[in-house]
């Protein structure tokens, strides 16, 4: 007879946890307009913000002369563990001065070996270069994934090398 | 009367069945990576179980050899990624202690909630594929709401959701968001009320119970002997969280249980981890009101060097005990650096404990050992 | 009211007014085939998008919201990738039985569409022995099955079909079983005459506990038939990739996912008929003003709608319980299911017997 | 058990066992003749009872290979390493502990895979991470790869 009873109890027992596993998807579809979690991504593009300090790309900040602040001196390029950065420097005399000074060339910055570690923005003394928010890096070749970072034309801040 | 033989009566090999050999992976979709294992089945049931594993092999201990400390830091990361923040906080305790350095309380705090929000994180996304390796696919997006408040939480402060690399041998890279205390509190409020839905969801479905209970039943002396840790070993009643044994960052000043179970069996390790985040969130309260105030870190010449020796460091990741051993030269560089990795040793046991059970089975006790495959290969 | 006999009638006899009787017949059976099998590839549209819409609020998700107004059109799209898919074909399959085996699965699917009573007068093929034609040829459906992983060459296909073969097996019992139950309040096997015998309200409040018992059996063991819901092992991804069905693609592969759908609202018309009154709209005896009131709403609106109740129960199934394990879901059979079926068929003669149903 | 008490001990199972310097956990060098007699001991008596391998490691030294065994106590919680070196970096083979530890299966295939020590007496010997046919060891220091740019 206890066999007997096991066997409805057990049977009780089960459908009793299924129900109660029923009633939680059953009150994520009745209250489904409240509870979606998912974004519409590429239609919320123009209200999507990003965290200030998400790590999208490495990017270096010029100002409205189009002056950045990088000196040429290879502290990111040391920095960086996988050759991600790549600076191209040469010594042009200083007009000024007169005297020749290490100044940038190309500062060269593989975005395809990047691992957006930022193990280059304490590194650097002058601020010349910090982490942008842009995440969006699908390309269709990948030679467009090198990018020069400093843009045609610009030169060294003043007051930077004090 | 004629005497019947019996095997006579029946022919025997056109009855006899034959074993055969099925690859389960390379690209299989529950073993969670590229694991491929071999299986000998005779119909349903598994006879014999051989991983084959290297696919996403690395040598990142390799790299490591030519990197500076600093730089060894992110590749953890890329090793088991779920508990990416413990990772780099093993390789910068082993640093900080070899150069005798003490980071500051307010360190060792944040550091503390962190893990603990890691591993909160893992164990999240591992009960989503729990439920979907058993059919249950809901759960998969259930387990990912929850862990996106986490990683949110990580993108504020830390800049990225999962390789986030957040320390440095001295320190942190930079002071927690403004908004972490805040939003942390949010979700913990959050997740007290969710974590009950898991149990009604899974835990309690008496289909769920019956595919975990008594399978793959490991017992204590196997998961020792076998070097299986975390909460699958904890589960066979292996005392061996590291968190209790050798208490780093504030772990000695926090109270919270080890959660021991001795069934040892694909349900206790589940219970195992659920309890886990139990124990975990409670953690996470009682630090997150009293962060102290502190230097963020603590200075280290520009070129760590560590002196001549050999380093060990333990921590506990969400799968186990991890180790950072590391044998210095006296270089910027390590001349020899090898990663204990938790999931290596608990791969292995899948052969001795999942032996004569079903493919369906094999599913169940792979994903409650819960494999992260970068961290088995390097 | 909204009676479709005098129209069917009316085109018959039109048609036989102007064509000579052979010609007429044919002409007939061509209509029909292609209502038929216009309808069944809309109503695998439509269920497909239903179950990924469904699907997506239980996993709180928006699902398919692109193509078209919500993603209406999102399963066309679909079947167009599909349409102009490649077929590709293990080389060491065998060919015949291969491309052979999907139409297995629909036709047999096909033929058991063709007694659905959708309202009055609107059934294509009215037997006498209407219940029994359709366990009969649903079962057809696994010899699909078989054969497709048979002839993949593919060791995960036939562990699916395999077990597929085993499940089917041994729930066509609980599920004839369950519909024996209601025949036995019934007293026949035209569904026609089931859904009139329910014109003063549906078996499954006339005949109460045991209806309500073979109505929960009839759904868990039919979910099981048409490899649904926690029963999917034939297709368990997450162990077999994809079961059976792992070497198709293209248009094959097409075919055995509608087949799965149409086979869904087979079994749920199946249940309407039998338990909830088809198109029968909701009747209380005695209650004449209640019944008219009910009687405006047209009957094949009525059909649907218990159609429709009853696949979101499957669907609510599917999207919230882990699968079953082979051994485990053949213990739920033979030691639950089985012996269940057997008690409530007793229960409910000794009902009839004793006349303790209501409406007799 | 204490660190000189289990040093007394350890040093009365086999000749040549020498202690290193003192270092975070007790160190302790096995001549590779004795290795499998006094891991064996290590595991099975009472007082040590190491029966926890939680690390095995392969060294690539100048003059050497030698194999670290970090192991714990899970009775006793006391944690030592053990370390075994090759006769030279072209003979190395060292007798293979896995009977003893299960666990070790794996982490000497490992091994024999990235650094070439040969464990003799191990059940199933094959490279592990690295396809059959790989050449070299690549853990090893005078490993030359030139496609993937580890230099030094």
């Amino acid at each position: 007879m206890n066999s007997v009873i096991k066997y409805f109890s057990d049977i009780a027992h089960g459908v009793k946890t299924l129900w109660k596993g029923m009633m939680v998807t059953g009150y994520y579809i009745s209250h489904a307009r409240k509870e979606i979690i998912t974004q519409q991504y590429p239609e919320n593009r123009d209200t999507l913000q990003m965290f200030n300090r998400f790590r999208g790309e490495v990017i270096m900040p010029h100002n409205e002369d189009n002056e950045h602040r990088c000196t040429g001196c290879q502290a990111c390029e040391i920095a960086c563990p996988n050759g991600t950065i790549e600076i191209i420097w040469d010594r042009k005399p200083d007009p000024e001065t007169g005297k020749k000074k290490k100044s940038i060339h190309t500062f060269v910055y593989h975005l395809q070996m990047c691992t957006m570690c930022a193990l280059c923005i304490p590194a650097c003394p002058t601020d010349a270069i910090i982490m942008g928010q842009d995440f969006e890096h699908a390309v269709t070749d990948r030679s467009k994934l090198t990018k020069i970072l400093n843009k045609p034309g610009s030169k060294l801040m003043k007051g930077v090398e004090e | 009367m004629e005497v019947v033989d019996k095997d006579k009566t029946i022919p025997g090999d056109a009855l006899k069945s034959q074993e055969y050999f099925v690859n389960m992976g390379p690209q299989h979709p529950s073993t969670h990576g590229v694991l491929r294992l071999v299986l000998t089945i005779d119909g349903e049931i598994v006879k014999r179980i051989e991983p084959h594993i290297g696919y996403i092999h690395r040598s990142i201990e390799k790299m490591c050899e030519k990197d500076s400390y600093r730089q060894i830091v992110h590749l953890t990361d890329r090793m088991d990624y779920l508990s990416c923040h413990i990772n780099n906080v093993a390789v910068c305790l082993a640093v900080e202690n070899a150069l005798e350095i003490e980071v500051s309380d307010r360190v060792k705090v944040i550091r503390t909630i962190i893990d603990e929000l890691t591993r909160l994180a893992s164990h999240q996304l591992w009960w989503g594929v729990m439920g979907m390796d058993l059919g249950a696919i809901t759960t998969f997006l259930y387990g990912f709401r929850d862990r996106e408040m986490i990683t949110d939480i990580f993108e504020e402060t830390c800049g990225a959701r999962l390789t986030m690399n957040y320390n440095k041998p001295g320190g942190l890279m930079f002071d927690i968001h403004p908004n972490f205390q805040k939003r942390t509190k949010e979700f913990v409020e959050h997740f007290k009320k969710k974590l009950p839905e898991y149990d009604q969801l899974l835990t309690g479905n008496v289909i769920f119970q019956e595919r975990t209970k008594g399978i793959g039943v490991m017992s204590k002396e196997d998961a020792i002997a076998f070097g299986v840790t975390g909460p699958a070993g904890r589960a066979s009643g292996f005392e061996c969280d590291i968190r209790k044994k050798n208490p780093y960052h504030v772990y000695d000043k926090v109270e919270f249980n080890e959660v021991l179970l001795t069934e040892g069996d694909s349900f206790a390790r589940y219970k195992a981890r659920i309890q886990e985040m139990w124990e975990s969130l409670s953690i996470i309260e009682q630090l997150i009101d009293n962060i102290p105030e502190g230097p963020i870190e603590e200075k280290t010449n520009a070129v760590i060097k560590l002196p001549k020796g050999e380093f060990y460091q333990r921590v506990e990741t969400a799968r186990g005990d991890f180790g950072v051993y590391v044998i210095s030269d006296g270089k910027k560089s390590p001349y020899r650096l090898k990663f204990r990795s938790p999931g290596f040793s608990n791969l292995f046991i899948l052969d001795k404990i999942a032996r004569g059970s079903k493919i369906a089975d094999l599913v169940a006790i792979m994903s409650t050992l819960d494999l992260v495959m970068p961290d088995i290969d390097r | 009211m909204y009676d479709f006999t005098d129209l069917v009638r009316s085109i018959h006899e039109s048609l036989v007014a102007s064509l000579s009787p052979g010609m007429a017949a044919l002409v007939e059976w061509i209509i029909i085939g292609a209502i038929f099998l216009g309808f069944f590839a809309l109503l695998g549209l439509v269920l497909v998008y239903v179950e990924r819409k469904v699907c997506a609020f239980f996993q709180l998700r928006l699902g398919p919201m692109r193509v078209g107004f919500w993603g209406t059109a999102q399963t066309l799209a679909d079947t167009l990738k599909l349409l102009l898919k490649e077929p590709i074909m293990n080389k060491r399959a065998d060919k015949f039985l291969f491309n052979f085996a999907p139409f297995i699965i629909i036709i047999s699917s096909l033929i058991v569409l063709s007694v659905t009573p959708f309202a009055p007068g609107l059934q294509a093929f009215d037997i006498n022995i209407g219940l029994f034609f359709v366990i009969a040829i649903s079962s057809i459906g696994v010899v699909g099955i078989l054969l497709a992983g048979w002839a993949s060459n593919n060791k995960y296909s036939l562990i699916g079909a395999m077990r597929s073969g085993a499940q089917i097996v041994s729930y066509e019992l609980s599920v004839g079983l369950a519909l024996m139950t209601m025949v036995v309040l019934t007293g026949s096997l035209q569904l026609s005459e089931i859904i009139a015998s329910q014109a003063d309200g549906w078996w499954i409040f006339k005949g109460h506990i045991p209806a309500f018992i073979a109505f929960v059996l009839f759904i868990v063991a039919s979910t099981a038939e048409v490899n649904r819901g926690p029963f999917d092992l034939a297709e368990a991804e997450s162990e077999l990739t994809a079961g059976f069905h792992t070497e198709y693609s293209g248009m094959k592969f097409a075919f055995f996912f509608l087949a799965e759908f149409v086979n869904m609202f087979i079994v749920a018309v199946i249940a309407a008929t039998v338990f909830l009154g088809g198109w029968m709209p909701f009747h209380i005896g005695g209650l004449d003003g209640f019944n008219q009131i009910m009687d405006f709403i047209p009957p094949i609106l009525w059909f649907f709608g218990k159609v429709a109740f009853i696949i979101f129960l499957m669907m609510w199934f599917k999207w919230t319980f882990p699968r079953l394990r082979i051994d485990q879901l053949l213990t739920l059979e033979w030691k639950y299911l089985l012996p269940l079926n057997l008690m409530n068929i007793v229960l409910m003669a000794f009902v009839v017997y004793m006349g303790w149903y209501f409406g007799n | 058990m204490e660190k000189s008490a289990l040093k007394e001990l350890i040093t009365s199972w086999a000749e040549g066992i020498e202690f290193d310097e003192e270092q975070e956990f007790l160190q302790v060098n096995i001549p590779r003749e004795h290795l499998h007699e006094v891991a064996q001991k290590l595991k099975s008596t009472p007082e040590t009872s190491f029966d926890y391998l939680f690390c095995q490691t392969g060294v690539d030294w100048p003059d050497c290979l030698e194999v670290v065994y970090h192991l714990e106590s899970s009775q006793h919680g006391h944690i030592i390493v053990a370390r075994a070196k090759t006769e030279n970096r072209e003979n190395t083979t060292l007798d293979t502990v896995c009977d003893i530890w299960p666990t070790a299966e794996f982490h000497e295939r490992e091994i024999y895979d990235l650094l070439g020590v040969v464990f003799n007496n191990h059940p199933d010997l094959r490279r592990l991470l690295l396809t059959d046919e790989w050449e070299g060891h690549p853990l090893r220091k005078d490993y030359v790869d030139d496609i993937n740019m580890i230099n030094y």
